[in-house]
């Protein structure tokens, strides 16, 4: 193929990436596939030998798990937002990280999925958390938050991945052009066949949409609905009625860092840098600001009402966040997600690759240290002083922590070896796009 | 049975206005293009398709099968927590709400897949071509 | 600083007048007043303040749709010191406030007023400065529409807070730190879809103008969701938790008559009509039902802070319609001429950034 | 071009994949054959006919398990009743013979359950005998068995099912804790 | 006369021997086993038998009934109505399960050959035993034996065996002896007695270090009757340190130590004037008259409280002053026990609740003064066989006397005891005792009280009883004597019971007889003597280290069982290992923290013990319960033979080693929160705001009210719960982690004022519960008759109930519970097992109301009010918690819910909890 056609170079780029593997590939295959052995075999001893090899206690019931969990479910969060939101808004940089992004979503929900099972004291009867009523007659408690999650995250996971594919099915049709023998059939066969007729193009049309449209609010509650877990309880620091969109802003913030974390070095290591614009780096960067200034408006508002009524709980709560023994993270936590976003202000910042990736893991540390702090301060100071304890976690929860992250990664090189990691057909249409404004006066 | 090719997208719109002015009827008209153009589907005067039924059906049984199954576990088997009642229905809502959408995009993908004739087996042939370039072709007489 | 291009006359009739009826409404002890005010003013709050958010906003994301009306939703930037007056008025009325009997730190006359005018007047500057750029079409307006929305969100924060809340002390809801914003500008857009029909009768309507339709509308649609999940939201919470404390602002208002009817009244005008009134695609083309849901939402939110202020507090049907009918007026007053500046064409110069 | 990359990445990955995958089937399948259920009709150290017994010499089944109507558990009777008659009757049967082994070495007899419940359910014989539920009800026609086989489910939905046909109580804590 | 059979029957043994051939194995799911036999008549597999005997684990001699289960004892309870105990089992009474299944019990007898104690078979030992026996009688050197306190059947049999055995039956050894108390009572009233209390009558009450609620005598009878004084009376405690008596007490002083007699001349100087019963001239001339002054002074008590209390006993109608324990275990002991004798007189207490005539019984028991004669005799070699038995005194003597060592001078000695200890250690022969529930057995733990004691399992350890030991020895030295102890104990019963007799005595367990002693009388001279004898010197400035005794293990003696570990001090809330409390100013000045570990010397002695803070504690006082002590630090008191246990200017400092140290309490007060509200006053009765309809109870409604009045944080609830529910016993290192199990506390709650007020929490049954709608598979749900059910079976263990329980009684299995055998016979087969990643909790003892019902179904009849008795209910000595159906209008429990005051804990969350609580107002009948 020539050249000279509209955005047969990303074509080109993009799919050549596919090939060429690289030592630093193989390197992070390994490593990460031996974190994510790690944390089968940690788990692997949770359920033989009982979750007292954690560092759990009472009353802190939950920590460092859950807190994956919920972080997990946060990573997964950007992805949806960067391809339904702003396809809905027509956000052009979108084209750059929509693909990485989605594939992103659907491993961080796979990943996320594992932590509730980890978690349970009996993971063997974990079928009675699902809507058969076989030989019980009885059924899942849907009053219960955890059916909500059961149904969000499916829900949420089952929705990416046909949105994830089906943005990928003429991207999958073109690479079944370029890959001879198996792989190429294989391609075929993922590509259903797609030929990019009118007809399919309507239809294809009108399908995208309306998986954005069902995607973007199904963004919003998944999050709150994981905030719920926490919020519909009455336990002081958790029973506040802002969680929803305060969790949501939060999952976005950390979803956006996210996607700075791997797509910066992806970038460069498949040599994407002409398909992937500073601009669109600054998009990304705008978007991590704006939420990152609603979190930091929650922390404002939270800490503040918390002087606000009579009741000693909530204010001792609070006290004891930013006072108390996990005072340490709770400042990191400020320091991360609301000061130093704040240098996005400055375009010089907003347009630094070093800085972004930088700040994408520090705001990652933040978000991480943000949803620990609030799970375990609120347990271990709540109403009964009798009862007030500690945590601190233990070799297993740090190992199994780690091991999540080899796990996503793991999927994530794959991914990006595997299939076409940015929307050719898509960055064929915007680079159109602007050709043609820039065509008109 | 003429087949046009063009690499620029003005161009073939171009083309493709000029054709439907000619008086070419448009269900003569085969397009085929390397990315999404909305304005040929204006051209050629087509309607939106029918995909949005399926998402439209698929909400609503979504909606009813959550609604159905929450209400129905708790009538066939009550137990009470927390003097909250029986049927509680804002968790219930909530559990609609989420097979509401996730039927809607299932609806809506097989609608797609329907609509479109995926897979399909002429597609999935070696030999299937692909538009790497807009593509017109007008079956029929011999177009001018 | 300039006029804004208006005949400063008319705007200064405009703000005295409206002003001037606040004040015989309130101070010449026309009795039964009491809550009519609060709940005056925050509508003017929200339409003032979320117009002009509505503009900023659509300014910073470069939307199309804002181009034609742009300069009519700007009016609120010139309304907004009123805001500032007529708060000051609510002194004598602080008595309302259960805080009032043994104030605290936070919670007390003097600071109450102070934060509150102060913050009132900061937005209504921080408005003036952005919209005067944005109607010049100064290429610098961004950096002003972030630090007005940034003012504009604290600002119906304290709204929700400190003039609603803080009438059931010491019931507390975070969310109404999201919740007020988002309904301000809730109505900014509303009124931005009210606009386009009388823009639509004068012939404004561009050709471009059945496109900014349909997002006004997929706007105020994407709005009716999120409302409805945040209000959703903070129910489900009260009700899942059940702490007496808590629900008991919720039962006060089932008991009471006239709060249980607004009840469905006020979640139907703001969420179910705007909602099934907008999901059919052609719905949102039509200027007429745009219009409509608008109207259908402004009711609502003003039936929302009636729900929220009455329990407790008496409200004069005739002081609030009298009161009302003045911010109208105010508003058509204020309007600008045809012939002003800031039309689309500055909107395409000041917008459409990526 | 043909570098050896994408074979070895796609080696790679799918060995990943499949691995993880298998390794969830693996669990899930341990899982179901962790839950595998008792035998139906295991062999009992004496060939015990209740069809004899029973059936045919339509002896009553408290003839023999005396506690059912009045103790938790039914139990098994101790060899001193089958002595009652076997001192004298059926000598010659190979079976007959094994008991009176045991009798005279003086070893208790000890049987493989065919209904057992889990730990975690506290049925009573007493009050479902006195409540007028037939034996065969839970234990199928046992009289004409000559050996015994569990014919019942045994699951938490059956008797769900019956407690509620009877109308007696479903309350959780009625067999749980 | 009945036939032997019948009379066997009469008394259990039919029913008990059933028990002894157990039955139906307990929780084999796979078998069925077939006896050969049926059991004997009256007793159904499956269900369970109770018993009535006596516990042992002090020598007060409560009643105590066990419940057998397919022929194992699986709990204990007491007997209501009992002479004693008046119905409660304290904390170690519990604990005596723990002691019969305990896994390192001594399962067989030991002997000593080269260096080392190695097992042996009882014909080894017996023949051992017999041949020094017979060789000490040859050289003529007269054996001793020595024993702890020893009544009854067996006390006689001691008494023919020693002589017959060459043996002298040494004067009983009791670390708690009250030798200070008994000899004043023998100068004074010519009754060298330990009184028997009333404490239920007086209106004013002064005790004076006695403490009644730990271990004085006999703590569950006398916290019974305390708890139960008339309206309006006042409770003064004086002592150096804050024990739980002090706690309880309505005021108390905070006393120097050693200064008690300054308080107690004060006093009686104060109201012998006055007083009902007036002094002869010559002791009122001998009386010493400190000044007020001085005595505030020298006492540290502030004047108007000395006015007040000297006040309040001189006004009083039933004045009782009572001194003992810390305050007579010093120097000059004698005096404070003679100066309370003579106030008990004066104010004429003496004969009304101070009961000398129906005395303890301590008559036979000796002091340290006879311990120092015995170790005195080995040295010089006098000693033949020497036997120990029931006793620790190698671990009580004064660590200076090197007690150990001297027992050498014995020809050969000889142990007997079911525990291995610091004696035992010591000895050439260990012979292992049968638990008395394992055997016969008959007291007499005060004058008039004869008590039974009756197998209720078959020994688990090849142990015998100490009667029969004495018996084989005897018939081994070419005596005849009675086939065995259980043979020689029926036969005296047959002789002295008809059928009917006995009948009452097995089932009641316990047969009280008319005693009648002289009416005492006060010795003037004596008195005056004493009088003159009274030194009232200035206490010793600067620190002092108190030695106190401990409610959880009396004098150390049930130190070694578990459970008792597991079950918090009350007042620290510490559960496992030693420590020393400091109060916080102390703790302050030395830099000390909570687990900080401090080292204590005292001259040559010197101990390392980690640091508690304990806020009610007056400053330069440090206390440690004695019992924890490697060996005893203090001296003797020569006047009494009373160990001495204030000890002045001990060393403390800090070692620099620590960590977390396994307590309970995150905090000792309630910051404020309310959970007792201050004053008490029903909140807002009106009804509480909610969205959601009210749930009918239509058949019961299972409710729980607590008398926090009456709760004295003793803690045997807490224990009756770990027995009744199998609750898992986890270990120091889970406690450190903050993984007890317990599903019943007792919250210590100090107020600034140094006050304790103690609130037990347990599951509250909450009516709207938080922890019921967050978990996802119903495993927690509310069922009709308002009970909180956790169905274990269904748990899979996401802890949410327990996040969301605002009062944190949930508790989750981080491990399998593991219970090393023979403990793992101890185990309610009413329960299910809760095995790892399981949350499980307190539903009010649910598999007793289920068996109650069954019980009313088969009689045909509805539950009765008070039928139903939560083991926590059951023990507690105070009746502090009263259980029943609040749909029953008539019960205990409606109008208790209904009495003003009674409140429950955080109302304001609107959980609308089960259990209510009150101060007073209950009045506490069985």
């Amino acid at each position: 193929m020539t050249g000279t056609r509209v955005g047969s170079e990303v074509e080109r780029d993009v799919l050549g990436a596919i090939r060429r593997p690289g030592w630093r590939w193989l390197l992070g295959l390994a490593v990460s596939g031996l974190l994510a052995v790690l944390l089968h075999v940690l788990w692997g001893a949770l359920i033989v030998r009982g979750l007292g090899l954690t560092g759990l206690n009472n009353p802190v019931g939950w920590a460092v798990l859950i807190t994956n969990f919920v972080f997990w479910v946060g990573i997964a969060h950007s992805g949806t937002l960067i391809s339904a939101v702003l396809f809905l808004f027509r956000a052009r940089f979108r084209t750059s990280f929509n693909r990485s992004a989605e594939a992103m979503t659907v491993f961080a929900i796979l990943v996320a999925g594992m932590f509730p099972l980890i978690h349970l004291g009996r993971v063997w009867v974990f079928y009675f958390l699902l809507p058969y009523p076989i030989e019980r007659l009885i059924w899942p408690n849907f009053r219960s938050p955890l059916p909500w999650d059961v149904f969000a995250v499916t829900t949420y996971l089952i929705v990416s991945v046909v949105f994830f594919y089906v943005g990928m099915i003429p991207d999958l049709a073109l690479a079944r052009r370029h890959l001879p023998g198996l792989r190429g059939r294989i391609y075929a066969v993922l590509s259903l066949g797609w030929q990019g007729t009118g007809e399919q193009w309507r239809h294809y049309a009108r399908l995208y949409l309306f998986l954005a449209a069902f995607a973007t609010p199904l963004v919003a509650s998944v999050h709150s609905i994981v905030s719920w877990d926490f919020a519909v309880s009455i336990v002081p620091g958790w029973h506040t009625t802002i969680f929803a969109p305060y969790f949501v802003a939060g999952a976005i913030l950390s979803g956006t860092a996210m996607v700075l974390t791997l797509s910066i070095p992806m970038r460069r290591w498949l040599g994407l840098e002409a398909h992937m614009p500073i601009d669109h780096y600054e998009g990304i960067a705008k978007i991590l600001l704006f939420t990152s200034l609603l979190v930091g408006y929650t922390y404002v508002v939270e800490q503040g009402l918390s002087l606000y009524g009579p009741s000693p709980f909530e204010r001792d709560q609070y006290a004891f966040r930013a006072f108390g023994p996990y005072r340490g993270l709770f400042w990191l936590m400020v320091v991360c997600n609301a000061i130093l976003p704040l240098t996005l202000f400055l375009r010089r910042a907003r347009r630094s690759l070093p800085w972004l990736f930088v700040l994408g893991i520090l705001v990652n540390v933040g978000m991480w240290t943000e949803r620990f702090v609030l799970i375990v301060a609120s347990l271990s100071h709540d109403f009964d002083p009798y009862a007030w304890g500690t945590y601190s976690p233990t070799r297993y929860e740090i190992g199994i922590t780690a091991g999540s992250f080899g796990l996503f990664f793991l999927f994530f090189l794959l991914f990006s070896r595997l299939l076409p990691v940015i929307a050719i057909t898509e960055s064929k249409q915007a680079l159109a796009d602007r050709a043609g404004e820039e065509g008109t006066p | 049975m003429t087949r046009l090719e063009f690499d620029g997208r003005e161009e073939f719109l171009a083309r493709l206005r000029a054709l439907v002015e000619a008086g070419t009827p448009p269900e003569r008209i085969r397009l085929q293009m390397p990315f999404e153009v909305a304005e040929a589907a204006e051209i050629l005067g087509e309607r939106p398709g029918a995909v949005r039924f399926f998402a439209l059906a698929g909400a609503l049984a979504g909606f009813g099968t959550g609604l159905a199954l929450t209400i129905y576990s708790v009538v066939s088997f009550p137990l009470r927590v927390g003097g909250k009642p029986i049927v509680s229905l804002p968790p219930f809502l909530l559990i609609g709400y989420l097979l509401t959408i996730l039927f809607g995009s299932l609806g809506a993908f097989a609608g797609f897949l329907l609509l479109a004739r995926m897979p399909s087996p002429r597609g999935l042939a070696a030999d299937a071509e692909l538009a790497d370039r807009f593509v017109i072709v007008v079956e029929g007489e011999e177009g001018r | 600083m300039t006029r804004g291009g208006v005949g400063g006359g008319r705007l200064l009739v405009a703000l005295a007048g409206a002003a001037g009826g606040f004040a015989l409404l309130e101070l010449a002890g026309v009795a039964d007043g009491r809550g009519a005010l609060i709940v005056a003013v925050s509508l003017l709050a929200s339409v003032a303040q979320g117009t002009v958010a509505a503009a900023a906003a659509s300014d910073l994301t470069g939307a199309r749709w804002i181009g034609s009306v742009r300069k009519d939703l700007l009016v609120g930037a010139r309304l907004q010191p009123l805001l500032a007056l007529l708060f000051l008025l609510l002194w004598p009325r602080l008595g309302l406030y259960p805080w009032a009997a043994e104030p605290g730190e936070w919670l007390n006359r003097p600071f109450f007023l102070a934060r509150n005018v102060a913050l009132l007047g900061a937005v209504a500057l921080l408005a003036r400065l952005y919209a005067d750029r944005a109607l010049r079409g100064d290429p610098a307006t961004k950096p002003f529409a972030v630090a007005y929305l940034f003012a504009f969100f604290v600002s119906q924060t304290l709204v929700g807070f400190d003039w609603f809340m803080s009438l059931a002390y010491p019931w507390v809801s975070s969310m109404f730190a999201f919740y007020f914003p988002v309904e301000a500008f809730y109505v900014g857009v509303a009124v931005a879809g009210l606009l386009f029909l009388a823009r639509g009768r004068g012939g404004g309507l561009g050709a471009r103008g059945a496109a900014a339709a349909r997002d006004v509308g997929l706007l105020l649609f994407g709005f009716s969701v999120l409302w409805g999940g945040l209000f959703f939201a903070q129910f489900l919470l009260l009700w899942y938790g059940n702490l007496p404390e808590e629900v008991s602002f919720i039962t006060e208002r089932l008991a009471d008559g006239r709060t249980r009817a607004l009840m469905p009244t006020f979640i139907a005008a703001c969420w179910a009509i705007p909602f099934f009134g907008l999901l059919p695609e052609g719905a949102k083309r039509r200027p007429g039902v745009v219009a409509a849901v608008s109207v259908s939402v402004l009711l609502g939110i003003l039936a929302e802070r009636l729900l929220l202020v009455l329990p407790g507090t008496p409200v004069g049907g005739a002081v609030l319609t009298a009161e009302l009918a003045l911010v109208a007026g105010a508003w058509i007053l204020a309007r600008p001429r045809a012939d002003e500046p800031g039309g689309a064409d500055a909107a395409a110069a000041a917008g459409g950034g990526k | 071009m043909k570098a050896p990359g994408p074979t070895l990445a796609a080696k790679a990955g799918g060995l990943a994949i499949a691995g993880w995958v298998a390794a969830w089937l693996l669990a899930l399948g341990a899982l179901a054959a962790w839950r595998g259920a008792v035998p139906l009709a295991p062999a009992q150290p004496i060939a015990f006919p209740h069809v004899v017994h029973a059936g045919r010499l339509g002896l009553q089944c408290t003839f023999c398990h005396v506690n059912a109507p009045r103790s938790p558990e039914a139990t098994v009777p101790p060899l001193s009743t089958c002595m009652t008659c076997h001192e004298t009757i059926a000598l010659d049967r190979p079976e007959v013979q094994k008991l009176r082994g045991y009798v005279a070495r003086g070893e208790p007899v000890t049987w493989t359950r065919v209904h057992t419940l889990p730990d975690w359910v506290r049925f009573t014989h007493k009050r479902h005998v006195r409540a007028g539920v037939d034996c065969s009800a839970c234990h199928g026609g046992v009289a004409q068995m000559a050996r015994v086989t569990r014919v019942r489910p045994l699951t938490m939905g059956w008797c769900i099912g019956c407690h509620r046909t009877r109308g007696a109580p479903t309350d959780c804590t009625t067999c749980h804790v | 006369m009945m036939d032997r059979r019948t009379f066997l029957h009469t008394l259990g043994l039919l029913t008990g021997g059933s028990a002894l051939s157990a039955c139906t194995p307990g929780k084999d799911r796979r078998h069925l086993v077939s006896a050969l036999v049926p059991p004997e008549d009256g007793v159904v597999p499956g269900q369970s038998v109770w018993h009535a005997t006596t516990c042992t684990e002090c020598p007060a001699g409560c009643g105590m009934q066990v419940r057998l289960r397919e022929g194992r004892p699986v709990k204990a309870e007491g007997v209501p109505g009992h002479p004693v105990s008046g119905g409660g089992l304290c904390v170690r009474g519990q604990a005596s399960l723990w002691r019969l299944y305990d896994p390192r019990r001594l399962r067989g007898p030991q002997v000593r050959d080269g260096g080392a104690l190695r097992a042996a078979t009882w014909d080894d030992a017996l023949s051992r035993v017999a041949s020094a026996l017979a060789e000490a009688r040859g050289a003529g050197r007269t054996g001793a034996y020595l024993s702890g306190r020893t009544t009854g059947a067996l006390a006689a049999l001691l008494a023919e065996s020693a002589p017959a055995l060459g043996l002298e039956w040494l004067p009983r050894f009791e670390p708690f002896s009250h030798a200070a108390i008994r000899r004043a009572n023998g100068l004074l009233f010519g009754a060298p007695e330990v009184p028997r209390l009333d404490a239920a009558r007086p209106d004013v009450l002064l005790t004076v270090g006695a403490d009644l609620l730990e271990t004085f005598v006999s703590p569950v009878g006398l916290a019974a009757q305390v708890v139960a004084g008339p309206a309006g009376r006042r409770w003064w405690h004086a002592e150096p340190h804050c024990s739980l008596t002090g706690a309880n007490a309505d005021r108390r002083l905070v006393l120097r130590a050693g200064s008690e007699p300054w308080l107690l001349a004060w006093l009686l100087a104060r109201v012998a004037p006055s007083a009902r019963r007036p002094l002869p001239p010559a002791v009122v001339a001998a009386m010493p008259r400190p000044s007020i002054a001085a005595t505030a002074e020298a006492t540290g008590v502030a004047v108007d409280a000395l006015e007040a209390l000297g006040a309040a006993l001189a006004a009083a109608k039933e004045p009782l002053v009572v001194a003992g324990a810390i305050a007579t275990a010093a120097e000059g002991g004698l005096a404070v026990a003679g100066l309370a004798a003579l106030l008990q007189w004066t104010l004429g207490a003496t004969g009304r609740t101070v009961d000398l005539a129906r005395g303890e019984g301590y008559g036979d028991v000796g002091s340290l003064l006879d311990l120092r004669a015995l170790g005195e005799r080995l040295e010089r070699g006098q000693v033949g066989v020497l036997f120990v038995a029931r006793a620790n005194p190698v671990r009580h003597a004064p660590a200076a006397w090197r007690l150990a060592g001297k027992l050498a001078g014995a020809t050969l000695r000889v142990g007997l005891g079911d525990l291995m200890d610091e004696t035992l250690r010591e000895m050439d022969v260990v012979l292992p005792l049968s638990h008395p529930l394992e055997t016969w057995e008959e007291l007499a733990p005060r004058r008039g009280l004869r008590e039974l004691l009756r197998p209720a399992a078959a020994p688990l350890g090849d142990t015998r009883a100490e009667g029969d030991v004495l018996l084989e020895l005897r018939r081994r030295a070419g005596e005849t004597v009675a086939p065995s102890y259980q043979e020689r104990l029926m036969a005296g019963w047959r002789a002295r019971y008809d059928d009917a007799a006995l009948r009452a005595y097995s089932a009641a367990g316990w047969a009280e007889e008319p005693v009648s002693g002289p009416p005492v009388g006060l010795d003037a001279g004596a008195a005056a003597e004493l009088l003159r004898g009274v030194r009232l010197s200035p206490p010793k400035p600067g620190l002092v280290l108190v030695l106190a005794p401990s409610i959880r293990s009396f004098d150390g003696r049930s130190r070694a069982l578990q459970l008792l570990e597991e079950v918090p001090d009350p007042l620290t809330t510490v559960t496992y290992g030693p420590w020393i409390s400091v109060a916080p100013g102390d703790a302050r000045r030395l830099g000390v923290a909570d687990g900080d570990e401090l080292r204590v010397t005292l001259g040559g002695w010197s101990a390392e013990l980690p640091a508690k803070l304990q806020p009610g504690l007056a400053e330069g006082v440090f206390v440690v319960q004695r019992d924890v002590l490697p060996s005893f630090p203090g001296g003797m008191d020569p006047a009494t033979g009373e160990a001495i246990c204030a000890l002045p200017g001990p060393g403390l400092e800090r070692t620099g080693r620590g960590g977390r140290m396994p307590y309970l309490s995150g905090s000792p007060s309630q910051q404020g929160r309310g959970l007792i509200p201050e004053p008490i006053h029903r909140k807002e009765t009106a009804k509480r705001a909610s969205l959601y309809p009210e749930h009918p109870h239509p058949e019961h409604r299972w409710t729980m009210a607590i008398d926090v009045s009456r709760c004295i944080g003793c803690g045997a609830c807490a224990a009756s719960c770990y027995v009744e529910n199998d609750v898992p016993v986890t270990g120091a290192r889970e406690h450190r982690l903050g993984r007890e199990m317990s599903w019943l506390r007792i919250e210590p709650f100090y107020d600034a004022a140094g006050g304790v007020d103690f609130l037990p929490i347990l599951c509250q049954q909450c009516h709207a519960a938080p922890c019921e709608p967050v978990c996802p598979v119903y495993a927690a749900y509310h069922n009709p008759e308002g009970l909180n059910v956790q169905v274990y079976n269904r748990c899979i263990g996401t802890r949410y109930c327990s996040n969301n329980c605002p009062y944190k009684v949930r508790r989750f299995n981080w491990f399998d519970p593991v219970r090393e055998a023979p403990l793992d016979l101890l185990h309610n087969p009413d329960l299910s097992a809760r095995g790892r990643g399981i949350m499980e909790k307190c539903t009010f003892c649910v598999q007793r109301i289920t068996a109650a019902r069954d019980r009313a179904k088969d009689e045909g009849r509805a539950v009765r009010d008070g039928e139903v008795v939560p083991a926590c209910a059951q023990s507690c000595p105070t009746t502090a918690i009263v259980f029943g159906d609040l749909n029953d209008a008539g019960s205990r429990i409606a109008a208790l819910v209904k009495a003003p005051g009674s409140w429950r804990v955080f109302e304001e969350l609107g959980t609308e909890p089960s259990v209510h609580y009150h101060r007073g107002g209950g009045e506490g009948e069985r």
